[in-house]
């Protein structure tokens, strides 16, 4: 089977996804689970034609284990999510356009990561960007897909312009080939590097370029934000693999200044990558809606994986390839299960809910593995790919980014507590009295989801077996796995027996619990409140300004975000001036600028 | 002098009386002015701890409740509720000749007179105010009265649930108040 | 991994118990004799073990349970990776992050129990508590993560084994001399000690996570805090002091380090928790980071002085 | 000392209108004033150095079936006292607040009302109980209320002529 | 934002007594709060109407627990206006020795009680067992610890026991050493520094608007405002001694200032003992007949002193009965027990809630009475 005949099916097939849309929404919505998993199929199915070169009119593809090893966490992430698309068909305004854009965009993706020149590349990235646009738009706010497609388009023109300028030097569009021209040209290859690697730190959220993510991931319809913060946040770490594989951004800055052996703009890079690591994580520690809480975190592990990946060596860059996967899987569990209490209760503010375990033990669970994971607490998936990130900063001896990391994998512990304690524990409010749990179909996603962590965080095997395959392809130190057992230079990892002895614990202490008398069950009211009487639960759930002193130690707005609000109101006082200019009420003024313009013109044209 | 000679103890219960004797946490409740000789006893001079008690936040946690002195209805819902919340087994200190029959306030339209009838009062401490030392004599007569398994209040006010609930309702008319008094 | 393993596993639970609770014994009568008075009994700690493990017990839902068990088991596992002078019950699995990030599961269970409570003194105490574990993490991992680089191991076992043969000048804590400094505060901060102490502040949130646990609930959380106590003060000892080249120095020097921290920080009042973040990033962090830079770039103190 | 505060008196006499005044002691005299004029000379007081309310208070005079209202002022400069007294009718109690004048009179008032059954008009918290809880009598300082009484209805006694015995721990008292 | 409701107290450990504020909480900032007194009510203005004049002794100690001696003052000395007795010299010494031991007592407890709510626990076992001498010293001269029944009107219960002035004596020797290694210990550490400086600000006008006395008031207003300087009792007139002011009322300011006074309480008790009358009656008789028949003449007076919290007054009125006919309590911390809980406990912190209690020094049964 070759990837031409995959890529034509899918079309094929999100074609009637769309017209059986337009019958039946709802039917069109399973549709995008059928798609999404047949997708699945057929890319595993493509394994064993790694390496195989496809084209079809001007597109041109590679097959890749890379590229695989992305497009299968892509996948997972959308078949999951799709889970989801049936119950919101009622509140979308165009429901068969959203189906079709969901799957699109998929599409999209695909063709991505398995591009071989660069206007293949550019051209499915721009799929997916104006796909998921519209997507955006469909949820809460207009203006967060205005950001989303400004920041996307600032990035990939950019970008188009870093391709336009290697094609002028090599005279070719093949990825592998063309970065091999810019040897020797170091001040060429810096600005391309920087420019080429903008689309992909925009599209990851590392600082600067932050400010979307929230936005767009916060307001998004909750049935795309897993897509958003699971999936496509990770075409960005697709751009900065290629930056330092395809690009080989160590050999082009070999003889610029290093940093403990790490050229001085990849080290740049990386700590962009630390920065939104703490910003992000700051800044999540600070909302009071899940969703954009969620969406925070996922700046803060982008820039994990962009500090992994652009490590490239041995260790680290299995950690952040890991944790590419760990994260996608963690926060597109997280969101799956806010978007749930969401269609349950209609609200992600965090102040508004609370005590929802008692009506939601799956979900509440499901979570729970989710932001385990997130936290990189072992057994979980997280746990493994932060290991390998430490242990490789350890050994590179990166202190400030590694005290980024520290402080982000400390922070994700506050704020993936935070929804935790709002939303699942605490008093329960009355009018969430009559919420029910999650029905079968919803809970399907999130069973599966939880055991893919929960095998990642036991076997990591399975997925670094992909990933040494990976580094073999880009001509790098293989990780080595001995048994269950990581080996690296600096320290041994066995999750499984990690895994085993915290169950051995685990069981100890069920076992002394058990045999002590068993306990009363009390209402949640029947608490201590100082010996005092209170009837209302609400006053009793605390939630709001949960880290309130820390909160207060950060209060200082950063200066980047007043900086973009200050450049989006000169815009905006630009755009008045010349509106008041030409849109005058007077025609003779009107006419006095078509006059002016018109000779500026024409001058020009006689110089 | 000792009512019920009779031991139905297991072994099991007898060590965990041990263990209850031992170490009794009391809780942080002044109720009323015999607390002012707690700290006293609590601190350098009398040291309670020697016996292995030592105050705790929350009802949940402590064993022993002192009331210290005389008790206003409205402190007497807050006993009753936070009686309610600690864990067996528990006991009741009762300080001070107001918990016994009223003491200088016997005609208070404020304050009852007799304790026993509304919570189980394992042990009184007579005076007004019971000075350091009765109070560690006291607690030294709870420890041996526990390790002999004579402190039973708690089962007592189990078994004779109704009768206190409606000695309380007949004083105080509603024990967990409703009306938010204040707003 | 055999039944053995899992034999010594438990032998070491035990003892670490047994041990950590005596200590805390002693400690509070060290307590006592600072505040001029004649203190408890040795064994009054396992005492009020017993007695809570003996009291009846309320529940306010599975999770207020489950929390629990969950913490003390992430503990448990933790403090069989703990080598104790040489000796592992799980050979190589002593990777100190494997310890650090497998505490946090105990934290996590506490603080799901405690929010569990729907108890909002509780909730409060959570909310310090993680804010608190940010504020001394950061600055001991820097200083954990130099030992890595410089040691180019980040097994405990072979840390304490490499600091072994010099005496006290093979030592972390003297050879990397503003390391040890930061690790003797977190150790503070670690234990909750005071002025650390705000996520259990009695006076001002009714001693925080534990409002709600009483009976079976309180007992673990004391067998909770005595394991944690042990797996923290071991980690800094492994560490900073030499760990022990046998169990009975390893003993002698770990009562000395608990009770030094104990003995100080009962003439300290506790601190706010921002305050506490605040001191945690302005001394120790700068010392850590100070200290990390010597080592990565001028490679003092990393195989003997200088 | 005691000039002062003849001189003191003697401004309040001329400024306000006073029906009557009182020598306590050297440090201490007492006015009384119509139902009308007590903001007045409240206002007139705190002027001169009254500044500080000492405690707002009630004394049912049953006998004349009546009120009669106390508002101590505390002169810290000069040292002295001054209690402002002022009549109202006991059937239908009732008068206006001096929160305006003194804000810390809203909890004293507050406990008149809650004691006497006297209403403070602007005074909205003065409604509410403060120290009582779920009271179901007169007001309790009331001459013609009998704690006594109360207490006997309300609680149970311990009958003191028999050694009690206590059920539970066996204990002697 | 949403709010929660905490309450601190009254089974709390941050409260001092039984009292209760119901704080509603905005993440950590107290947003409204609302004092919930009377669970120490026991109706005493009821009740001392239905009392002897003298019978009454035994009641009034109780209404302020940890310093029952002004009670006896200023109900004794409220008589003695009404009745227009004059007692005995030596009484008035004693009776000046009795109220600065107490208010020794109660500042070296409330110096120790700093250490509750920063958790300096070290502070409060040492401060405690030190004013457990002092109450030694009660007990021998009154023969009880904490209600002493002492001053009576006429002048105080019995003569001073034999050698009791060496002991004090010998006691104030061993404070002046003590209570600077309690502020070595406390008021220096740089962390109590940290929480209480430029916390929990008391300014000026508040003072007046709430109508707070004692320690608060002069801290912020920089005046001797101090009963006993301004309306000089017992003899007070004839002792030397400085009242400690300030301009600026945080919260380590006003427990300096008590510090300050515990110095001043021993500088006043030294010249009671050099000047104190040696030979003399110590009570006069106040009426032919029983005592306890003892008919106050008719009228009404209001009698206050300083106790350590501010200004304590009695309003008694007497109809020339044998009981009283009404009396009303002013409790020094009724106002910012009650309204300035209400007004400025707002913007407060939690953690700073407990301290809050403990610096504007609120006293949960004189509020309640």
């Amino acid at each position: 089977m070759t990837f031409i005949t995959v890529l034509i099916t899918l079309l094929a097939l999100s074609v009637v996804t769309y017209l059986v849309s337009l019958i039946n929404n709802k039917l069109g919505a399973y549709f995008t689970i059928v798609t999404s998993l047949v997708t699945l199929l057929l890319l595993f199915l493509l394994k064993n034609s790694i390496g195989q070169l496809a084209s079809i009119s001007l597109f041109t593809f590679k097959l890749t284990t890379v590229g695989w090893y992305f497009s299968m966490v892509m996948v997972v992430v959308y078949f999951t999510s799709a889970f989801l698309n049936p119950f919101w068909m009622k509140k979308m305004i165009y429901p068969a356009a959203y189906n079709l854009f969901y799957l699109v965009s998929l599409i999209g993706t695909i063709g991505m990561f398995f591009a071989r020149d660069f206007i293949t590349l550019f051209i499915f990235w721009e799929t997916v960007v104006w796909t998921s646009t519209f997507i955006i738009q469909m949820g809460k706010s207009r203006k967060s897909s205005y950001v989303y497609y400004v920041v996307s388009a600032i990035g990939s023109m950019v970008t188009l312009f870093a391709m336009m300028l290697v094609y002028q030097v090599s005279g070719t569009l093949e990825i592998s080939v063309a970065f091999n021209a810019l040897t020797g040209q170091p001040v060429l290859a810096l600005i391309v590097f920087f420019t080429f690697l903008l689309a992909g730190l925009s599209k990851i959220g590392i600082f600067p370029f932050h400010v979307w993510l929230p936005m767009a991931h916060g307001s998004a319809p909750h049935t795309f934000s897993p897509v958003l913060s699971g999936g496509l946040v990770k075409m960005g770490a697709f751009i900065a693999y290629i930056s330092v594989s395809a690009f080989a951004a160590y050999e082009a800055f070999s003889s610029s200044f290093t940093i403990m052996g790490i050229p001085a703009p990849i080290y740049i890079i990386m700590v962009l990558g630390a920065i939104s690591i703490v910003v992000g994580t700051v800044m999540a520690i600070r909302q009071d809606d899940a969703k954009k809480l969620l969406a925070y975190s996922s700046v803060a592990n982008g820039g994990y994986i962009l500090i992994g990946i652009l490590l490239f060596d041995q260790l680290a860059f299995a950690g952040g390839m890991l944790h590419l996967v760990s994260h996608a899987i963690a926060s597109a569990t997280a969101f799956i299960t806010i978007a749930i209490v969401a269609h349950r209760t209609g609200t992600t503010k965090m102040s508004k809910l609370g005590g929802m375990i008692h009506k939601m033990p799956i979900t509440y669970t499901v979570y729970l593995i989710a932001i385990i994971s997130m936290a990189g607490i072992p057994p979980m998936g997280g746990f493994v790919s932060k290991w390998l990130i430490l242990q490789g900063l350890a050994d590179h001896g990166l202190l400030f980014i590694a005290a980024a990391a520290f402080f982000g994998s400390i922070g994700s512990f506050m704020y993936v507590f935070r929804p935790l304690s709002a939303v699942f524990l605490g008093q329960l409010a009355p009018k969430h009295e009559n919420v029910k749990e999650a029905s079968i179909m919803m809970q399907i996603p999130m069973y599966l989801l939880t055991i893919a962590t929960l095998l990642i965080g036991v076997f990591p095997k399975i997925i670094l077996k992909v990933i040494a395959g990976i580094q073999a392809e880009a001509g790098i130190q293989e990780i080595v796995m001995v048994g269950n057992t990581i080996v690296v230079a600096n320290g041994v990892l066995d999750t499984f027996r990690v895994f085993v002895v915290f169950g051995y614990g685990f069981l100890i202490a069920l076992v002394i619990f058990i045999l002590r008398r068993k306990s009363r069950r009390v209402t949640l009211m029947d608490t201590y409140t100082s010996a005092e009487f209170v009837h209302t639960p609400e006053l009793l759930h605390y939630s709001s300004n949960f880290y309130a002193p820390f909160e207060r130690l950060t209060k200082k707005p950063y200066p980047v975000l007043n900086l973009y609000e200050k450049v989006s109101i000169k815009i905006k006082e630009i755009g008045h001036m010349a509106e008041s200019l030409f849109s005058s009420p007077k025609p003779a003024v009107t006419i006095f600028w078509i006059i002016i313009v018109f000779a500026i013109f024409f001058l020009g044209g006689v110089l | 002098m000792v009512l019920e000679n009779q031991d139905n103890r297991n072994l099991w219960e007898k060590i965990g009386d041990y263990f209850s004797a031992n170490s009794i946490w009391m809780k942080w409740y002044c109720t009323g002015c015999g607390a002012i000789e707690l700290p006293p006893t609590m601190t350098s001079r009398f040291d309670m701890e020697r016996l292995g008690m030592g105050p705790m936040a929350t009802p949940r946690q402590a064993d022993v409740m002192l009331i210290t002195g005389y008790l206003s209805t409205k402190t007497l819902r807050r006993v009753i509720y936070s009686y309610e919340q600690m864990q067996d087994p528990k006991y009741i200190v009762a300080f001070g000749s107001c918990t016994i029959n009223g003491g200088v306030y016997y005609d208070s339209y404020a304050t009852i007179n007799q304790l026993d009838k509304y919570i189980p009062v394992d042990l009184y401490i007579a005076g007004c105010m019971p000075r350091p030392e009765a109070v560690m004599n006291a607690f030294a007569d709870l420890i041996s009265m526990i390790k002999k398994g004579q402190a039973n209040g708690w089962r007592h006010y189990q078994e004779n649930y109704e009768w206190y609930k409606k000695n309380q309702l007949d004083s105080l008319e509603e024990v967990i108040i409703h009306d938010e008094f204040h707003e | 991994m055999t039944v053995m393993n899992f034999v010594y596993g438990f032998i070491i639970l035990l003892a670490a118990f047994i041990f950590q609770t005596t200590i805390t014994g002693f400690n509070r009568k060290v307590t006592a004799r600072i505040q001029k008075r004649y203190g408890p009994r040795w064994y009054q700690q396992f005492l009020d073990i017993f007695k809570a493990l003996r009291k009846s017990s309320i529940t306010h839902g599975w999770i207020f349970d489950f929390g629990v068990i969950m913490a003390l088991g992430g503990i448990m596992a933790t403090v069989i990776f703990i080598p104790v002078a040489g000796f592992e019950a799980f050979p190589n699995m002593d990777n100190v992050y494997i310890i650090s990030y497998l505490l946090a599961i105990g934290m996590l269970g506490m603080a799901m129990s405690a929010a569990g409570s729907g108890n909002p003194w509780a909730s409060i105490g959570v909310s310090r508590a993680l804010t608190n574990m940010l504020a001394y993490d950061i600055p001991l991992m820097i200083v954990i993560f130099t030992l890595i680089f410089a040691f180019d191991t980040a097994s405990v076992s072979e840390i304490a084994a490499m600091q072994q043969g010099m005496g006290i000048l093979g030592w972390n804590a003297i050879r990397m001399p503003l390391g040890g400094i930061v690790a003797f505060i977190a150790l503070f901060g670690m234990l909750g000690k005071k002025p650390f102490d705000s996520f259990i502040a009695p006076a001002e949130i009714a001693s925080g996570p534990m409002v709600e646990y009483g009976g079976k609930h309180l007992g673990f959380m004391f067998i909770l805090h005595e394991l944690m106590t042990f797996i923290e003060v071991s980690l800094i000892l492994n560490l900073f002091f030499g760990g022990g080249s046998s169990i009975l120095v390893y003993a002698i020097k770990y009562a000395i380090l608990y009770t030094l921290v104990n003995i100080i920080s009962q003439v300290m009042p506790r601190y706010k928790i921002d305050q506490a973040v605040k001191f945690f990033y302005r001394v120790p962090l700068v010392f850590a980071i100070i200290q990390g830079l010597v080592v990565i770039f001028l490679g003092w103190g990393v195989s003997v002085w200088f | 000392m005691m000039n002062s505060m003849n001189n003191i008196m003697k401004q309040v006499d001329d400024v306000l209108n006073v029906l009557n005044k009182e020598v306590i002691s050297n440090r201490q005299f007492a006015i009384d004033i119509n139902k009308g004029d007590v903001h007045q000379a409240l206002t007139y007081l705190k002027s001169i150095g009254f500044t500080q309310l000492s405690i707002i208070t009630c004394v049912d005079l049953i006998a004349d079936n009546k009120f009669q209202l106390i508002y101590i002022l505390n002169n810290w400069e000069l040292g002295l006292f001054v209690i402002v007294r002022t009549d109202i009718d006991r059937d239908n109690p009732s008068y206006v607040t001096v929160v305006n004048i003194f804000p810390g009179a809203k909890y004293y008032e507050r406990e008149v009302h809650e004691f006497f059954g006297v209403t403070f008009e602007g005074n909205d918290s003065s409604f509410k109980p403060l120290l009582l809880e779920i009271w179901d009598d007169i007001p309790p300082l009331r001459k013609d209320f009998d704690p006594q009484v109360y207490s006997d209805r309300k609680f149970e006694k311990r009958d003191s002529d028999k050694i009690y015995r206590s059920k539970i721990g066996g204990v002697k008292l | 934002m949403k709010e929660v409701k905490l309450f601190l107290g009254p089974q709390h450990p941050g409260m001092h007594g039984n009292y209760s504020v119901q704080m509603y909480v905005d993440g950590d900032i107290v947003k409204k709060a609302r004092p919930t007194p009377g669970f120490l009510h026991r109706g005493f203005e009821k009740l001392m109407e239905r009392r002897l004049w003298m019978g009454n002794l035994a009641l009034i100690p109780r209404i302020c627990v940890v310093e029952p001696d002004i009670n006896e003052m200023v109900y004794a000395q409220g008589i003695e206006m009404l009745a227009k007795v004059e007692i005995p010299e030596k009484a008035h010494w004693i009776r000046m020795m009795i109220l600065e031991m107490a208010r020794l007592a109660i500042h070296i407890m409330g110096l120790g009680g700093i250490g509750g709510p920063t958790g300096l626990y070290t502070l409060t076992y040492w401060a405690i067992a030190q004013r457990d001498l002092i109450l030694d010293l009660f007990e021998e001269i009154t023969g009880a610890r904490v209600y002493h029944m002492y001053i009576v009107p006429g002048g105080v219960r019995k003569q001073l026991p034999d050698g009791i002035l060496e002991k004090l004596s010998e006691l104030l020797d061993e404070l002046e050493v003590k209570i600077p290694e309690y502020r070595e210990l406390g008021l220096k550490h740089p962390i109590i520094h940290k929480r209480l400086k430029d916390n929990i600000m008391l300014p000026e006008d508040v003072v007046w608007e709430v109508g707070i006395t004692g320690i608060g008031m002069r801290s912020a207003t920089n005046k001797e405002y101090d009963l006993r300087k301004v309306q000089p009792y017992a003899r007070y007139d004839q002792v030397e001694f400085d009242v400690p002011v300030a301009n600026y009322s945080d919260a380590l300011t006003r427990v300096n200032i008590k510090y300050k006074e515990i110095f001043q309480s021993i500088r006043i008790l030294r010249q009671v003992i050099e000047k104190m009358p040696k030979e003399g009656e110590v009570r006069t008789k106040i009426s032919t007949g029983s005592a306890l028949r003892w008919k106050v003449p008719a009228g009404m007076v209001y009698s206050a002193i300083e106790s350590s919290r501010g200004e304590y007054g009695y309003f008694i009125v007497s109809d020339g009965k044998e009981m009283p006919y009404r009396i009303a309590v002013r409790g020094a911390s009724y106002p910012q027990g009650l309204l300035g809980i209400e007004k400025y406990l707002v913007d407060c912190r939690i953690d700073d809630a407990s301290l809050w209690m403990d610096t504007m020094g609120v006293c949960s049964p004189e509020i309640d009475r």
